[in-house]
């Protein structure tokens, strides 16, 4: 026990550094990036329907640039999930484009989406992110099982490769496991998703869409997430955020888009909008007390 | 950290290889158990069914002759097993490679070595073909391959009676049997063992079994395969197009089943002869599961079949109880080796 | 006469009628299990078994009607034996059903041979009409068909498959349920191996000749719907009547194998998949 | 010279006496492989078994032994263990004879004859050239006829049915055999063929009876091993529904359906067993083809069982509890008599 705080007395960041024991980076610096913003991911109208055959997205557009967080506001079931595999190629588009600086990507395959360069951390990693009966070496490649530098030809793994690989992702984004060939059922959540995390990021992606990047994570993994991310942006990456905690995106976002029903029903600036503005939008779409439409 | 690394410890080689044995010690407990309850003497069987298989050269040699098509149709059950399939209907791809293999045997002219290469490739095809029919099936239209492969299985052999019949194209109306002509002697696959019936086919099902591990556990491909099995919504986030893996599966599938047909033909009977397979397509899925869906276990799985089914023409011949007591001992095996958490469980037991 | 009309008689009727009653039972009992959530394979050999007993018990009390009750019995003991082993011990479901298969086919032979000396084949036995087993397989399944879709513990069952985590927070004991239906399926498939039985009142090892994994195409042909099933029952075993009319007609192998090349292209036409539950072969464990 | 002669005779009493004692504490064996099906096809298997069995008990009594020291037999599962049981046999060099039962076995006899010249072979139902085998066959078209005979003459509608296990040569054989001797009797007659695809599933081998009689046939023969039985199962459900058995009198191997089984074909596999085994035993035995039934140089070996009486030794008395007409006894002797002075030729 490190101390006990009467309710009423603390607050989240007190809280959160009891429980982590130091301090914890809930404010975030963002560097300013100069010259001119540069789009990475062209968004054009489009829709999607979602698994039961109704339109989840109804005409979605937006850029995506680079050296920016472009965060997804919205409540849950609002085309979120859709939108994100959308752009990864896992549902396809039924009208509107997608493009990859000028690279058509519309009607294209996951394995073109990640041969772009999009990376994807999925908002399901039992489900999505990891084969849960794969060791960890196997699920690091996951999505780059084919690249050259783990398969030199479709007769031969590099296995050592493959394991030197894993061994950093591992070494580099803390994931802690006794060695890179446990089944990464046996791993921990936190673990778990930094495994992902580090996969993700070691691509060198021009892009990431990051669904639920922290969600069930302890505070400690939140953070690191979190820093990773600002990291991806600060190198040159186009970062696309959506998750469901309001604080999280209005924190590390450089620009919010609202989704509702399937649209999106505004994009603002995080500096000049606040909680209230952005959670009527997210809760009835409305543009009636919102600011003008920033672009 | 300890106690996950312990459990972690639990899913190596040598537990997997403990609970197999387990098993295998387990059902014969309880077959010496039945045996002795319906009154016959369990030494006798026993020491009938090591005879049988493993006492003297011509025993081993019925093993090995009988364990063949199994180890391949074994690799046939797992392979599809692997992404997430079962092929039910190793049978009928059995039955259409070693027909198309008979009669690429029996009717083309081609030298020795090459003769019995083609046999083989055009064997494998047939049978790849055979599967590919399910495996575009279930994923175009979502049709359950476990229904069909094992409905396309009674249609191929019902297929290759009417080939052979005296009405059929390829009877063979010097013989009062349904059966197709002699392959050439430039088809046939020589034997290893005489007098006894082991052939190449052996080597070739063995040299398969590597084949498929190296392919399943040490390229790309069977990496995308192997993960279509275990997580089909993982494999489609890794830009792996799960349609085309599970036809690709069951076409392999169907490819190896249809070599062991092959190797009936080319390496034991010489000729295609109605319903000749005493259902290995069927054990193949008994060999897969012992061998729990490893290729190199498939060997094994393989032998330890071959030899109840040798073992049991022994006890059968000595007298000492009906032979059958073998396919009761490999229904035992089966039933405990697939209850990943019995023996689990049973040791808990002994422990308290 | 024209063909047509020497194979279209009321015995066309009556015979897909018995070809059919074993198929429509299998399928009943499997859109039970499945509809729990647990899929069941080993229909063929709960169904051999059921033949098996019914010979044994009918050979040695004489009571054929003691013989069906045994034969249920058994049946349910071998859908425990699954439901043990997919609850319980967690085995994949169809390998669970395949080891049911390989291990009744192995002990039918070595029970055969020791009781009777005849390999696979039993002695005559007292038998009933098969004509009270298909009577009471209608009444079952249109009875099933209320239960299913019109009582509150049909809905229960269906919601075990479709949901289990909702089922459990709503107070239903989902591993309870589905070791019931299990049951029950193997007691269904119990009395369909009595009717293989009657059917000529002696036991063979090959009398139930894959007629079970028919039941599971049926059930899926049919919709997990116990009327469904009944239908594509009807159908299989309309094509099997129909198949013995048309060997003057067309060689005997073809005709023999229609019934399977049917099923399968009737999988892949007139298949819908809304209606598969959602928990289907999902083991599940209690929060 | 009066008594080396004593010698010499009395050398060879001892010696023979020695020889005779010898060959006393070990009698010959008798390995026997039957056809895939196995026993309790109340048919060809265990007619098959009944003949080794004979032969088996002969020499037993005359050696003092059990039954079971002299016959050793198994029951294949399938065609391809047939080579593996040759082998077996033939390499443990415990057999004095091997007895191959079924046709499917000569394929695997080929291979296995040559290599072991020493090794006395005998094959049921084929012919296996080697010097080693003896190889017995049957004339089936004629018990075939015989029925067909029964079958047309006895038939109201004019319709009779035949149901083969699967559509091979040897069935194929029955069948034609069957159609001509019904033809033969009766020129009007129509006869119905069906195959079950199975030998073991009696109850689809019911629901092709069910579908004969219902088209008309009262009267039905065939050969389709355990799905046969079914016939008779179909029978029953019906008074004017008939069937014939095949082989071995069935009405006494199924007591339970007597009141249906008009009569049977014979084969006398157990004869032509029987005989081969105490060839051997006798020391007579001698490779090559021997041919069974009534048109052969043995003169017997197939027939009927039909009727209350055993007319000669084509027309046996039956178990059956039907009872048929003196005409047609009459007929089938008339038949039988054909079939043997070549007057009557069978195709097949």
């Amino acid at each position: 026990m490190i101390g006990t705080v009467r309710a009423d007395e603390t607050n989240e960041r007190e809280l959160a550094e009891m429980m982590v024991g130091r301090d914890v980076v809930f404010t975030v610096r963002r560097t300013e990036v100069k010259g001119a913003p540069e789009p990475v991911l062209k968004v054009v109208d489009v829709q999607a329907v979602d698994d039961r055959g109704l339109l989840a997205l109804k005409g979605v557009s937006f850029e995506l640039r680079k050296n920016e967080i472009l965060g997804i506001a919205g409540v849950q079931g609002n085309g979120q999930a859709e939108l994100a595999e959308v752009l990864t190629g896992l549902r396809p588009v039924k009208k509107g484009s997608i493009s990859l600086d000028g690279l058509e990507l519309t009607g294209k395959t996951a394995r073109d989406f990640i041969d772009a360069g999009i990376a994807h951390i999925p908002a399901d990693r039992h489900l999505r992110g990891l084969v849960m009966d794969f060791t960890l070496r196997e699920n690091a490649i996951l999505g780059r099982q084919r690249a050259h530098e783990f398969a030199p030809s479709c007769f031969w793994q590099d296995q050592r490769a493959i394991t030197r690989y894993t061994e950093r992702i591992v070494r580099e984004f803390g994931v802690k496991t006794p060695s890179v060939h446990v089944l990464v059922r046996n791993l921990s959540g936190g673990n778990q998703q930094r495994l992902i995390v580090g996969r993700e990021f070691s691509k060198g992606p021009r892009v990431i869409i990051a669904a639920q990047p922290t969600r069930g994570l302890d505070i400690g993994g939140m953070e690191y997430v979190r820093e990773q991310l600002l990291a991806m942006r600060d190198h040159g990456a186009a970062v696309l955020l959506i998750s469901m905690d309001l604080d999280e995106v209005m924190m590390l976002s450089d620009r919010i888009a609202v989704i509702y029903e399937g649209r999106i029903v505004a994009i603002k600036d995080p500096e000049t909008t606040d909680r209230r503005e952005l959670g009527e939008l997210m809760l009835s779409g409305s543009r009636a007390q919102a600011g003008g439409e920033m672009r | 950290m300890k106690r996950s690394a312990l459990l972690l410890k639990g899913s190596s080689l040598a537990h997997e290889l403990g609970i197999t044995a387990l098993s295998i010690l387990l059902a014969f407990g309880i077959s010496a158990f039945i045996i002795w309850a319906a009154g016959f003497s369990v030494s006798a069987v026993f020491i009938n069914l090591w005879k049988g298989a493993f006492g003297g050269k011509l025993a081993l040699g019925s093993t090995l002759t009988k364990s063949t098509p199994i180890i391949l149709t074994s690799l046939s059950f797992l392979f599809a097993f692997r992404a997430g399939l079962f092929n039910i209907g190793a049978e009928g791809q059995l039955y259409i490679g070693a027909i198309v293999a008979a009669v690429v045997g029996a009717y083309l002219n081609l030298p020795v070595g090459l003769h019995v290469f083609v046999c083989l490739l055009a064997a494998g095809l047939a049978g790849a073909f055979w599967g590919w029919i399910p495996g575009y099936l279930r994923a175009k239209r979502g049709v359950n391959e476990f229904v069909s492969t094992m409905m396309l299985s009674y249609v191929a052999i019902g297929f290759t009676d009417y080939l052979v019949a005296p009405r059929g194209p390829l009877h063979d109306a010097k013989y009062w049997a349904n059966q197709t002509a002699r392959i050439a002697s430039t088809a046939a696959l020589p034997r290893i063992m005489r007098p006894t019936q082991v052939s190449v086919a052996l080597i070739i099902a063995v040299f398969f079994a590597f084949v498929v591990w190296y392919y399943l556990f040490r390229t790309p491909a069977g990496y995308e395969l192997r993960s279509v099995g275990l997580s089909p919504p993982a494999a489609e986030y890794g830009g792996i197009r799960i349609e085309r893996k599970l036809i690709l599966a069951l076409s392999i599938a169907g490819l190896l089943a249809g070599l062991a047909g092959a190797g009936e033909v080319l390496g034991t009977h010489f000729r295609f002869i109605g319903r000749f397979s005493p259902g290995y397509g069927w054990d193949g899925i008994a060999g897969g599961l012992i061998a729990r869906a490893h290729p190199i276990g498939a060997i094994f799985a393989a032998l330890l079949m071959g030899a109840l089914r040798a073992g049991g023409m022994q006890v059968q011949r000595s007298g000492a109880a009906p032979g059958d007591i073998a396919a009761v001992i490999q229904g035992l095996v089966i039933f405990f080796i697939i209850a990943p958490t019995l023996i689990r469980v049973l040791i808990r037991w002994r422990k308290r | 006469m024209s063909p047509l009309g020497d194979i279209l008689t009321i015995q066309l009727v009556l015979a897909t009628l018995r070809l059919a009653t074993p198929i429509a039972l299998i399928a009943l009992g499997e859109t039970f299990s499945e509809r729990a959530g647990i899929i069941n394979v080993g229909v063929e050999g709960t169904a051999v078994l059921g033949a098996l007993v019914t010979a044994l018990v009918s050979y040695f009390t004489g009571s054929p009607w003691i013989a069906l009750i045994a034969a249920m019995v058994a049946g349910g003991l071998a859908g425990a034996l699954h439901a043990v082993w997919c609850i319980r011990f967690q085995a994949n479901h169809v390998v669970s059903g395949i080891g049911i298969n390989i291990l009744v086919a192995g002990l039918a032979l070595f029970i055969t041979s020791s009781v009777w000396g005849w390999r696979g084949t039993s002695a005559s036995a007292p038998m009933i009409s098969t004509w009270y087993i298909t009577t009471a397989a209608f009444l079952i399944i249109f009875a099933s068909q209320v239960f299913m879709f019109r009582t509150k513990w049909g809905l229960r069952l269906r919601v075990v498959g479709e949901k289990p985590e909702a089922a459990d927070t709503a107070g239903i004991d989902v591993h309870r349920t589905r070791y019931i239906y299990t049951i029950l399926n193997g007691v269904l498939c119990g009395l369909a191996g009595a009717f293989f039985f009657n059917s000529v009142g002696r036991f063979t090892s090959g009398m139930v000749g894959g007629r079970g994994f028919i039941g599971i195409a049926a059930m899926v042909i049919g919709n997990y719907s116990p009327i469904g099933g009944l239908g594509a029952a009807l159908l299989f075993g309309f094509i099997d009547a129909l198949q013995m009319r048309l060997q003057s007609y067309i060689p005997s192998q073809f005709s023999i194998m229609l019934p399977y090349l049917i099923t399968v292209i009737a999988l892949a036409f007139f298949i819908r998949k809304a209606n598969v539950p959602a928990a289907l072969g999902k083991h599940y464990v209690k929060q | 010279m009066k008594r080396l002669g004593t010698l010499i005779l009395a050398v060879l009493i001892v010696s023979s006496l020695v020889v005779g004692l010898g060959f006393a504490k070990t009698p010959p064996k008798i390995g026997l492989i039957l056809a895939t099906g196995g026993l309790g096809d109340k048919s060809f298997n265990d007619q098959s078994f009944k003949g080794a069995s004979d032969a088996a008990a002969k020499i037993a009594a005359q050696y003092g032994v059990t039954v079971d020291d002299v016959l050793d037999y198994v029951e294949p599962n399938d065609v391809s263990e047939y080579e593996g049981y040759q082998l077996q046999f033939a390499d443990s060099g415990d057999y004095d004879i091997i007895v191959c039962i079924g046709f499917d076995q000569a394929s695997a006899l080929e291979t296995v004859a040559p290599q072991y010249p020493d090794q006395k072979f005998v094959i049921v139902d084929m012919v296996v050239n080697q010097p080693n085998v003896a190889s017995v066959v049957t004339n089936d078209w004629e018990e075939a006829f015989l029925v067909g005979v029964a079958a047309g003459y006895l038939t109201k509608t004019n319709i009779i049915g035949f149901e083969g296990g699967m559509e091979i040569p040897l069935i194929i054989g029955f069948m034609k055999g069957y159609t001509q001797g019904a033809q033969w009797v009766n020129p009007d007659v129509k006869v119905l063929v069906r195959y079950v695809g199975e030998w073991a599933n009696p109850t689809l081998g019911a629901e092709l009876a069910r579908e004969m009689y219902n088209a008309g046939a009262d009267y039905i023969y065939g050969a389709a091993g355990k799905s046969h039985l079914g016939v008779f199962t179909a029978a029953e459900e019906n008074p004017n529904w008939y069937a014939f058995g095949t082989d071995v009198d069935q009405a006494a191997t199924a007591p339970e359906h007597a009141d249906v089984i008009v009569g049977s074909g014979l084969k006398r596999v157990d004869l032509a067993v029987e005989s081969q085994i105490m060839r051997m035993a006798n020391g007579t035995w001698k490779p090559g083809i021997y041919s069974y039934g009534i048109h052969t140089e043995f003169g017997f070996g197939t027939g009927i069982a039909i009727g209350q009486l055993d007319v000669n030794d084509y027309i046996r008395k039956s178990a059956s509890e039907v009872k048929v007409p003196c005409e047609l006894i009459l007929k089938l002797v008339e038949a039988a008599n054909g079939i043997k002075d070549g007057s009557i030729v069978i195709e097949h």
